[in-house]
């Protein structure tokens, strides 16, 4: 059962059982975007709260929770995201999820300089999921997600 | 019966692929079929020795080019019983086919308030084309529901074709496996003065399909399910329905003539087959059809219903309340397709332990979306079988879903 | 060069097929292209092993087939130097591909009175859709002529275009072999602010091709021209204008969601994939492309080119007067196309007679009524070259029509 | 060449180089149809001349001349087509044409008692054609337009 011990290692798993920052905030102030995978209908609600938004890139991610259901790929890599995120520059969270993302062997993810040492920490545990191309749909649908939320939050008038 | 050794054995795939050292157990046939040898070597050998152009050349080898293109015409009503095979036009796939009924007739025939009505178990291909030709032109969609154990709801059939156009279903769920009864439809339809149009891609795979002797106006299928090809659909209708139709895409082969003023249109059925056909796929398509005329659809049919018997007998013994299968129990009205609920585990993940002993099945909506509403769920595994599948393909679904909680402790 | 020996050698039907004991020499590439070994062994190989649904199930057999499908797109994206894969859409041929722009760009963009402009040496593939939408929201379409010796006439260019919205027009003549100034058309498109949509069906198979040096904005062309299976053409497009476009035919896959009241749709390219798609065909297009991209295509215009002028040459020096050949006599400006009159016969007959000695050549109108018309004929008699044909084809065509006049003593 | 001397039979040729019954008839009294082959473009005029046309298949056909261009397959069979009806009941020349359609190959054609006796004659000669599907369409496209002159000359209104 290589490939599959591959795939669920057990900090996915430890996601999948006890996920972080489940929940909801409320918006206003928060932003909240749904996201779905068209392939198997799972969804996703990434409630995001912004601080000082006006700034970019240099705004400040400082609370993130997740809603909706899915799968243990989906539902793990949405918790490690909070993780990743929480606290963090909106810039750095960019980087991070171009990270993930080219980790998930997507192409045309545009790299940018400073994104090789990104560290993805317990996310790396997520790259057995490469060999599954419908899966990988599920690691990064929580990804997209946020990069709707982060956009909304950044230029609400949009 | 079918001997299922014999009858695997003429599927490469099936005898002789492995994935770490062992077979692998196709339970996703709903999904698309595996493909004989002898569909295989039909078009191998076809465009080894006999490939040219169809319908345009006069030199003798596009002649037998365009006598094995159109064999495959001839085979397809054959096998669904059409009075000619000149009903029978290739599309692309049974998609294609659908949306020439909802954009050619639908255009023609349909206006504003006029109602389309559908069941809530139709396949997104008998749905969306209907829903596009709403926001065009404002036609009302209206369902027919479901009863518990998943079969259609007819208590307020009347009702519900009141004033109706149209009436398209599929004639088996692709979810449940449910096969609602389509003679009657077709009449009720025809009650009203509505077009009945059927979505035969999970029937006429499985079944001896009397297209006749249901009285469908218009019907799809794909022969990508039934053993055939890829790049192959069918749409059969009426003569005189296809007749009066306007064509769907334009250009050659579909024409009369053509003047820098307009055009006039061909013949049915090059009227509504524009462009360069599947020629190879026609070929392998009758070497499908004739497959599966050796075998007889009358023996499919009772092999998958034995074979759903102990499926659904099999799960539910060694699952209790684990399992949740959904769709009729009775196999007089329901195929080999068996979506269910397994404890709390999501699909997918089931789906992927599964395939770790080699099981093929599907995680996920199915292309049913609204189904999925209706029965309460997002999405669902499903196995489905076929003349290849036999109980051991059943045990190895069983012995997988067996190990499935170990991994994810829930 | 290429080494047509070896080249032959490749494609089954042309090194083993016989009639009567002696070869085939196809001259009907124009109209559909033979198929090399390696693509005819990649689709075999491919259902023999590797055979199943794309997109849907998270098996790995599924992912291995869901990869080489993709695969497909990106050999597709590389031959014609387009900037992203997911620009590339699967359709069943190339005429799908411009009734896909006709309906979906163009029910979307144009209204009554705007104008789409034309070449009179369009095939019906990219003539009939834009009938067709004239029919349905009277559209004006204007037609660039031709000079006497096949080219387009672009002395009232700019008077054609003013006021257009769209310019589509065919990149190589399926007729007279011409090869317009592309990159100077789409230029001309654009300083109008219409949309330039190439028909390079008859160009990609030939010749390099780069839709970003031409920055054209919607190419269409098909998989059975160029040494790959039927049952699949291609649409590329820039993708804002993909982005912006509604779909074409509506059902699985080209989904984001679908619910009772009605549908989202998903990013392109799956947006224009409704169905199972060509999956096997994309696999034995992916083989086509590698042989292509092996030959180089720079030699296999090189070779055309050189084959081209022995052609003209040949046929005019043996027949003089008794033939007339349509379209330039400049290589640099044509392909492998060759349209002829030959004394009083009728294509037909002479095509007939060709046959004789196994010479396939396609008569009639070529589904280009409209330059018949323009040329002053009903139809013509047409010998096509491709990457496989060499001197002695041409010969044995002018062997062919050397006996013509025997048997009708006219 | 036995294949093509199987298909262009002297009888054939005779016919191709002198058409019998070209040109044109006044319209009216004469009634007119346009044929053409979608496949390659050929035309054909058929000028038909039907006496006591409300006498339905016992009016007899009194004149017929052809017009058009075409290959020495459809001209050919156009001109033994006009040796054919000259002179004969309506009711027989839709049986010789049902014949016609039948050696050719054409499916769907629904034979009628008596059929069977039906001479062709000259027309035999071309059943060389059968073996080239492409080439069938030649053959019938004048007996396709006749019928269609056929229906018009005795049912002026439709
Ligand atoms: C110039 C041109 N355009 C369009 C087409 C149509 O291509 P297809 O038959 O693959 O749809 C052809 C070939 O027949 C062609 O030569
Ligand atoms: C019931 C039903 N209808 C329609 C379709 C669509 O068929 P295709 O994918 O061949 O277009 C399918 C299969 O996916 C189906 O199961």
């Amino acid at each position: 059962m290589s490939g599959l011990e591959d795939l669920y290692r057990e900090i996915i798993l430890d996601h999948y059982r006890t996920p972080r920052n489940r929940g909801e905030l409320d918006t206003p102030p928060a932003t909240k975007v749904d996201g779905h995978n068209p392939l198997c209908g799972d969804e996703i609600s990434v409630y995001l709260m912004v601080e000082d938004a006006e700034n970019g890139d240099d705004a400040i991610v400082t609370d993130i929770k997740i809603g909706g259901q899915g799968c243990s790929i989906s539902q793990s890599s949405a918790s490690m995201m909070t993780n990743a995120v929480i606290g963090k520059r909106v810039g750095d969270v960019r980087a991070v999820s171009r990270k993930f993302k080219s980790l998930m062997g997507i192409e045309n993810v545009d790299l940018q300089a400073g994104d090789d040492e990104v560290d993805l920490e317990d996310l790396e545990a997520l790259q057995g999921v490469v060999k599954f191309p419908v899966r990988i749909k599920c690691a990064v649908l929580g990804w997209n997600t946020l990069s709707s939320a982060l956009d909304e939050a950044l230029d609400p008038a949009e | 019966m079918l001997s299922i050794d014999a009858v695997r054995k003429e599927f490469p795939l099936l005898a002789e692929r492995t994935i770490d050292d062992a077979r692998v157990v196709y339970l996703d046939s709903g999904n698309t079929s595996q493909k004989p040898r002898r569909v295989i070597d039909a078009m191998t050998e076809f465009m080894e020795t006999t490939y040219a152009p169809i319908n345009r050349s006069s030199y003798r080898l596009a002649g037998e080019a365009t006598d094995a293109y159109e064999g495959g015409r001839k085979a397809v009503a054959r096998l669904i019983n059409a009075p000619s095979a000149d009903e029978v036009i290739f599309t692309k796939n049974a998609s294609e086919a659908l949306n020439l009924v909802a954009m050619a007739w639908g255009r023609t025939n349909l206006s504003a308030g006029d109602v389309v009505v559908l069941t809530e178990m139709e396949h997104h291909a008998n749905i969306v084309p209907w829903q596009m030709l709403a926001q065009e032109r404002g036609i009302e969609i209206r369902w027919i529901g479901l009863t518990d154990d998943g079969q259609l709801d007819l208590s307020n059939l009347d009702e519900l074709l009141d004033g109706a156009k149209v009436l398209a279903f599929t004639a088996m769920s692709n979810v449940l496996g449910t096969l609602p009864p389509t003679q009657l439809l077709c009449s009720a339809a025809h009650a009203v003065g509505a077009l009945a149009v059927v979505d035969a891609c999970q029937y006429v795979p499985h079944n001896v399909t009397d297209v006749q002797a249901w009285d469908a106006d218009l019907v799809a299928f794909s022969s990508h399910k039934m053993c055939g090809p890829t790049g192959i659909g069918m749409l059969w209708g009426k003569m005189e329905l296809l007749d009066a139709m306007p064509p769907f895409l334009g250009g050659g082969n579909m024409i009369d003539t053509v003047t820098f003023e307009g055009f006039t249109t061909a013949p049915v059925p090059a009227k509504f087959e524009a462009g360069t056909p599947p020629i190879v796929e026609a070929v392998g398509l009758t070497a499908a059809v004739e497959f599966l005329e050796e075998l007889g659809m009358a023996n499919v049919r009772q092999h998958e219903m034995a074979l759903t018997r102990y499926a659904l007998d099999t799960l539910n013994e060694r699952f209790g309340d684990d399992i949740t299968i959904y769709g009729p129990d009775n196999v007089e009205v329901r195929g080999g397709v068996f979506s269910f609920a397994f404890r709390d585990l999501h699909p997918h993940d089931v789906s992927q332990v599964l395939d770790e002993t080699n099981v093929c099945v599907r995680a996920g909506h199915h292309c049913a979306k609204p189904l999925m509403k209706t029965l309460g769920v997002q999405s669902t595994t499903r196995a489905s079988v076929y003349l290849y599948n036999d109980e051991a393909d059943i045990d190895a679904l069983a012995d997988g879903l067996e190990g499935a909680t170990d991994i994810f402790g829930l």
